[in-house]
């Protein structure tokens, strides 16, 4: 075995492989390509062109770019006045944190590929998802600005709006296959009986409580521009702020990524074969696309709404959602009970 | 019931509105929305928020104030024109026609018919840009971004129009002492007709995107609601207060140039409530375009006729009316740079976009105004930011700011 | 017939207007979302030709130049300002200071009133004014600077555009060819 | 109902108090000039007459006759017929001494112009709620810019 082989081996150790492609990789260029797809599609509906003059030819594509170089040369300002440990610490404490459910998500049915293997997969992926939140909070209240401490006392709200359909829709998904493992849960969808379209109603909670849960348009709430400037991140410039931005898209891929398998299908119509083309990266391939397609749907929706008062989406979210939610878990046992899959 | 104190006016006996909130204490964080501040524009509101709900506010404005009542004491009258336009410069037609006509009471003259269709055409094609100006303002301030793009786009249209008519986009100094700057080029019309056309289908998308969207409607409804009876006695204006169940325009109610000829609605919403606001400003762009239809008619069927008033056209040298009748541009009579006028007082108001506009203006005879008095609609409105706002929510400070179309320029003056 | 006041209500709303509103909005944007009107002017690649008429810049015919001095007194920036030069008369041969119009473009406001208060025509506007300048000085012109239009950029290095009024579109941006 | 008709309306209404009364160019404006006592009482009267909002107040300085002309110009948004006119209730008081009365308890309206005239022209406006400058900053409003002494200083046309 020479060292050539073994540097391979270890490249090649799918946690390993995990932690570049799906950690930092992939995120990257999806975020990328999502906040270019934002920002044109907004131009689109609103009759405008968008980014363009960084590359003309591939319309303003590495305007992205541009910006990500701008916003690393900006000078990182942190006020006097702020709790600096708190203040640094909490947007890179959220970005790890938004990108971690990964480790539970198997973009394959071959156990060789898995990050981690374990039996309740889906569960532990919502129970990680429900970690960064809290640093938004701290780095809000860490930067003792008017306006940070309502962004972060809001981003307190919508927790408690949205975590609870989420859990409650994505687990629907587990209740109707009777299994909590991802691998199960795909597997049981295969020959078009997708949960998102036997399971409607919680496929469209769970939709609706990650628009909540990512800020997304209508519910653009925690960081509304036009009343607390820019909510917990009022006080960040430069590649601080970016990092916090980053987090949140990355935290929408995520929560992408958990629909398109729980809801979606994940690798399906696929099957993955032997080898780390066939086992391996084209699964994750697709599962990426449904899930940048879901993100794109989610961008779109900018275009179209406005942004919903705080203790109206909180109504939205407990009065209508929540029994909603519960309706499609309650759907979930009943085809669970019919034997559907 | 001790211990809470009734919004935020403690002096006055009149029962304004308000929730009943807790007494200013500790726990009460004061917030400063503006100068800065994404969603104020060149004022600042302070608020005093407990929790959630603002327990007081008080508005402090004059960020952009440039003492126009003072500089027009130091040049002459026609000199004022161009300034009073910079108040709200995509208004300007609406704005600085009081002035004019206040000017020319005080001078005894009468534009010709020709003139007043002029300005009324260029007054309502500057009323719909600058609605559309604040209706683009307000989607932004909920968020709506495309709404903060099509209005503007539309409102190029207008612009575009009024380029055409006047030859410049904003500061058209257009109504002058008598008459007005220049006649409709050829095919205007046509091009007016179809921008008419065009508005009317594109009102139904904003219905579409905006003013039907359930989120939108969400935030508006029941926000910042304003009385009936309480309007009049703050004394707002503008489609502020038809919203309002206020029967008052001055158009219909002092009508001025040829208002009174022409066959169109002045619409009154009941609700008082932010989106009886928007609904009105929609209302009030349809009658509008049904005015500019009008005119159109009238234009078309009329020939050219003189558009300065026989006092000062009389005298003018061939070379002018040569160059009117070549150019359909007006040359101003050289008496203009040192016209003096009569001594007296006048008053005069007219209907701008966002509400009325009076001007009081005294002459004692020389060439300057030794008084001129704007009270522009933007400041009269903006007591409404200290006296509605107590009682909302925090995120309901962009609607109805956005709603009641405050202008701060305007305001400052 | 003068205009008369008309009450209207807001519609209420329901559940199913809700809905409806729902689906409008979302089909409206999906509907620009795959057909866009633009009409962005892409500046300074292209540029507006813009029409007769504009107020631009303005430029001094020195020949119908009667130095009455209007142009100044009317200017409401006071941008346009007098000089006393000498001026030779062709015909007598006699020199005199004679009061003559320039303009200060760190202040013209383009109120054009200067160029409709001049009797004789001496001033006219030229179609444009996009110019940048790299200090305030070179904004000032003096007599022989206004007798000509300052140097347009934007007309040498972009594509003349108009727009075009559309009852679909609202403007539709032409491209001006071969119009001189 | 023309203006004529409504100056002698005003005069029933306001009975003794009214020193002078004035149609102006347009026969749509009506100076009614007052006591300065009477002013509130005047004002009353008139809210109830109809008028029912300030529609501007205005404060014009004769330096040369030493005085302030306080104009209360009021409109009417309820009563159709009184709509058309607008009613410059008006009072002087002298310049070395702007004293006057606030009409805040009567017109809600009144209080921000009030305290605009105060910042322009330093009239004190006696029982005003909240009595400080509205659009100028401090300093610039100590200068009271709107009053004639204060000269702005323009350029010149012909430059030398």
């Amino acid at each position: 075995m020479g060292a050539l082989e073994i540097l391979w081996k270890i490249i090649s150790w799918p946690p390993l492989w995990q932690l570049i492609v799906l950690g930092l990789i992939v995120p990257l260029l999806v975020v990328i390509y999502i906040l270019w797809f934002e920002r044109k599609t907004a131009a689109r509906v609103q009759r405008r062109i968008g980014p363009l003059h960084v590359s003309p030819k591939i319309a303003g594509g590495l305007q992205l770019l541009a910006d990500l170089i701008r916003y690393s040369f900006q000078e990182i300002i942190i006020p006097k006045t702020v709790d600096k440990a708190a203040f640094i610490s909490a947007p890179l404490i959220a970005l790890i944190l938004s990108i971690l459910p990964v480790v539970g998500v198997p973009f394959t049915d071959k156990p060789e590929w898995f990050p981690i293997p374990m039996d309740y997969s889906l569960l532990v992926v919502l129970a990680l998802v429900t970690l960064s939140p809290i640093f938004l909070i701290v780095a809000g209240w860490a930067s003792n600005n008017k306006f940070s401490i309502i962004g972060g006392m809001r981003e307190a709200f919508m927790i408690t709006a949205y975590e609870l359909i989420i859990i409650v829709s994505v687990a629907s998904a587990g209740v109707a296959v009777g299994s909590y493992n991802i691998v199960d849960i795909v597997h049981a969808q295969t020959g078009w009986k997708l949960l998102g379209l036997l399971n409607p109603i919680a496929f469209f909670t769970a939709f609706v409580g990650v628009l909540l849960a990512t800020s997304g348009f209508p519910f653009e709430i925690p960081e509304s521009e036009h009343e607390v400037v820019a909510g917990a991140f009022t006080e960040y410039s430069g590649l601080m702020y970016g990092i916090n931005m980053g987090a949140a898209y990355l935290k929408r891929m995520v929560y992408s990524i958990v629909l398109s398998v729980a809801f979606l299908g994940g690798w399906l119509p696929y099957t993955p074969g032997e080898g780390f083309v066939s086992g391996y990266l084209i699964p994750s391939i697709v599962i990426m696309v449904k899930a940048t397609i879901l993100m794109m749907i989610f961008s779109f929706l900018r275009a179209v709404y406005g942004r919903y008062r705080l203790d109206q989406a909180l109504d939205l979210a407990w009065k209508i959602m929540f029994p909603l939610a519960a309706i499609g878990f309650g759907l979930s046992l009943a085809e669970a009970y019919l034997g559907i899959f | 019931m001790s211990g809470f104190v009734r919004g935020s006016v403690g002096y006055n006996d009149l029962g304004l509105p308000g929730m009943w909130t807790r007494r200013i204490g500790k726990d009460v964080y004061e917030v400063f929305i503006g100068p800065q501040h994404p969603g104020s524009g060149h004022t600042r509101i302070i608020i005093w928020v407990d929790g959630d709900i603002i327990v007081d506010s008080e508005i402090d404005m004059g960020y952009v104030h440039r003492t126009m009542e003072k500089l027009s004491e130091g040049r002459q009258w026609i000199k004022a024109i161009p300034l009073f336009e910079r108040m709200a410069i995509h208004d300007a037609c609406n704005v600085t026609l009081p002035y004019v006509r206040a000017v020319e009471k005080l001078l005894d003259v009468e534009p010709p018919e020709r003139a007043s269709y002029l300005r009324v055409l260029l007054c309502e094609i500057n009323r719909i840009a600058a609605f559309l100006y604040g209706f683009g303002i307000f989607g932004v301030f909920l968020g709506h971004s495309t709404m903060y793009m099509w209005p503007f786009g539309d409102r190029e249209v207008w612009v575009e129009l009024a380029e055409w008519l006047t030859g410049a986009r904003l500061t058209h100094t257009y109504p002058v002492f008598g008459g007005v700057r220049r006649d409709v080029p050829a095919g205007f019309t046509d091009a007016l007709r179809k921008a008419i056309r065009y508005m009317r289908r594109r009102l139904e998308d904003y219905r579409k995107i905006f003013v039907d969207n359930p989120v939108i409607r969400s935030r508006l409804e029941g926000v910042g609601v304003i009385p009936k009876k309480i309007a009049v006695e703050l004394g707002i204006t503008g489609p502020n207060l038809r919203a309002s169940g206020v029967e008052y325009d001055v158009r219909m109610n002092h009508p001025y140039e040829v208002y009174d000829r022409l066959d169109f609605e002045i619409p009154v919403f009941e609700e008082g409530d932010a989106y009886a606001r928007v609904l009105q400003r929609v209302e009030e762009i349809k009658q509008s375009l049904r005015i500019l239809e009008q005119v159109a008619d009238w234009l078309d069927k009329h020939e050219k006729t003189p558009i300065m008033a026989e006092k000062f056209w009389k005298t003018a040298p061939p070379l002018y009316k040569k160059v009117f009748q070549e150019q359909g541009r007006v040359k101003l009579p050289a008496t203009f740079a040192i016209m003096k006028v009569p001594a007296g007082k006048a008053y005069e108001r007219g209907e701008t976009a966002r509400g009325e506009i009076s001007y009081y203006v005294e002459s004692n005879g020389a060439n300057k105004p030794y008084r001129v008095r704007i009270h522009s609609p933007s400041a009269r409105n903006a007591i409404v930011f200290k006296y509605i706002l107590p009682g909302h929510r925090v995120m309901d400070l962009p609607a109805i700011y956005g709603s009641i179309d405050y202008f701060p320029p305007e305001a400052d003056r | 017939m003068p205009p008369q006041p008309v009450h209207k209500r807001v519609h209420p709303r329901g559940v199913f207007s809700r809905f409806k509103g729902n689906i409008e909005a979302i089909t409206i944007g999906v509907k620009f979302f795959f057909n866009p009107e633009r009409s962005t002017l892409i500046y300074p690649k292209e540029y507006i030709k813009l029409k007769d008429g504009y107020r631009g810049f303005i430029v001094l015919i020195k020949d119908k130049c009667i130095n009455c001095g209007s142009c100044a007194r009317i200017c409401p920036a006071a941008a346009m300002k007098l000089i006393r030069l000498p001026f030779t008369d062709p015909k007598t041969g006699r020199t005199r200071m004679k009061l003559w119009p320039v303009i200060n473009y760190n202040r013209c406001i383009f109120c054009g009133y200067c160029v409709d208060v001049c009797p004789t025509e001496a001033l006219y506007h030229v179609p444009y004014h996009d110019v940048v300048w790299d200090t305030m000085e070179e904004a000032e012109t003096d007599l022989e600077k206004f007798q000509k239009p300052p140097e347009w950029k934007t007309e040498k290095e972009g594509i003349p555009v108009r727009y075009v009024f559309d009852e679909k579109k609202g403007l539709v941006k032409v491209r001006v060819e071969g119009e001189e | 109902m023309n203006a004529q008709e409504l100056v002698e309306r005003i005069k029933a209404v306001l009975g003794d108090t009214v020193k002078k009364i004035e149609v102006h160019k347009g026969e749509d404006y009506i100076e009614v000039e007052v006591d300065k006592d009477s002013i509130i009482d005047a004002a009353r009267k008139m809210k109830e007459f109809g008028f029912d909002h300030v529609h501007d107040l205005t404060v014009v300085d004769y330096m040369k006759e030493g005085y302030f002309r306080v104009i209360y110009n009021l409109g009417s948004y309820t009563v159709k017929e009184l709509s058309y006119f607008i009613v410059g209730l008006a009072y002087n008081i002298p310049r070395d001494n702007p004293q006057t009365v606030s009409l805040t308890r009567v017109y809600t309206t009144a209080e921000f112009q009030e305290r605009e005239a105060f910042e322009g022209f330093g009239v004190i406006f006696e029982g005003h709620p909240d009595l400080k400058p509205l659009l100028l900053a401090p300093p610039v409003a100590e200068q009271r810019p709107l009053r004639k002494d204060f000269i702005v200083k323009e350029e010149p046309e012909i430059k030398r």
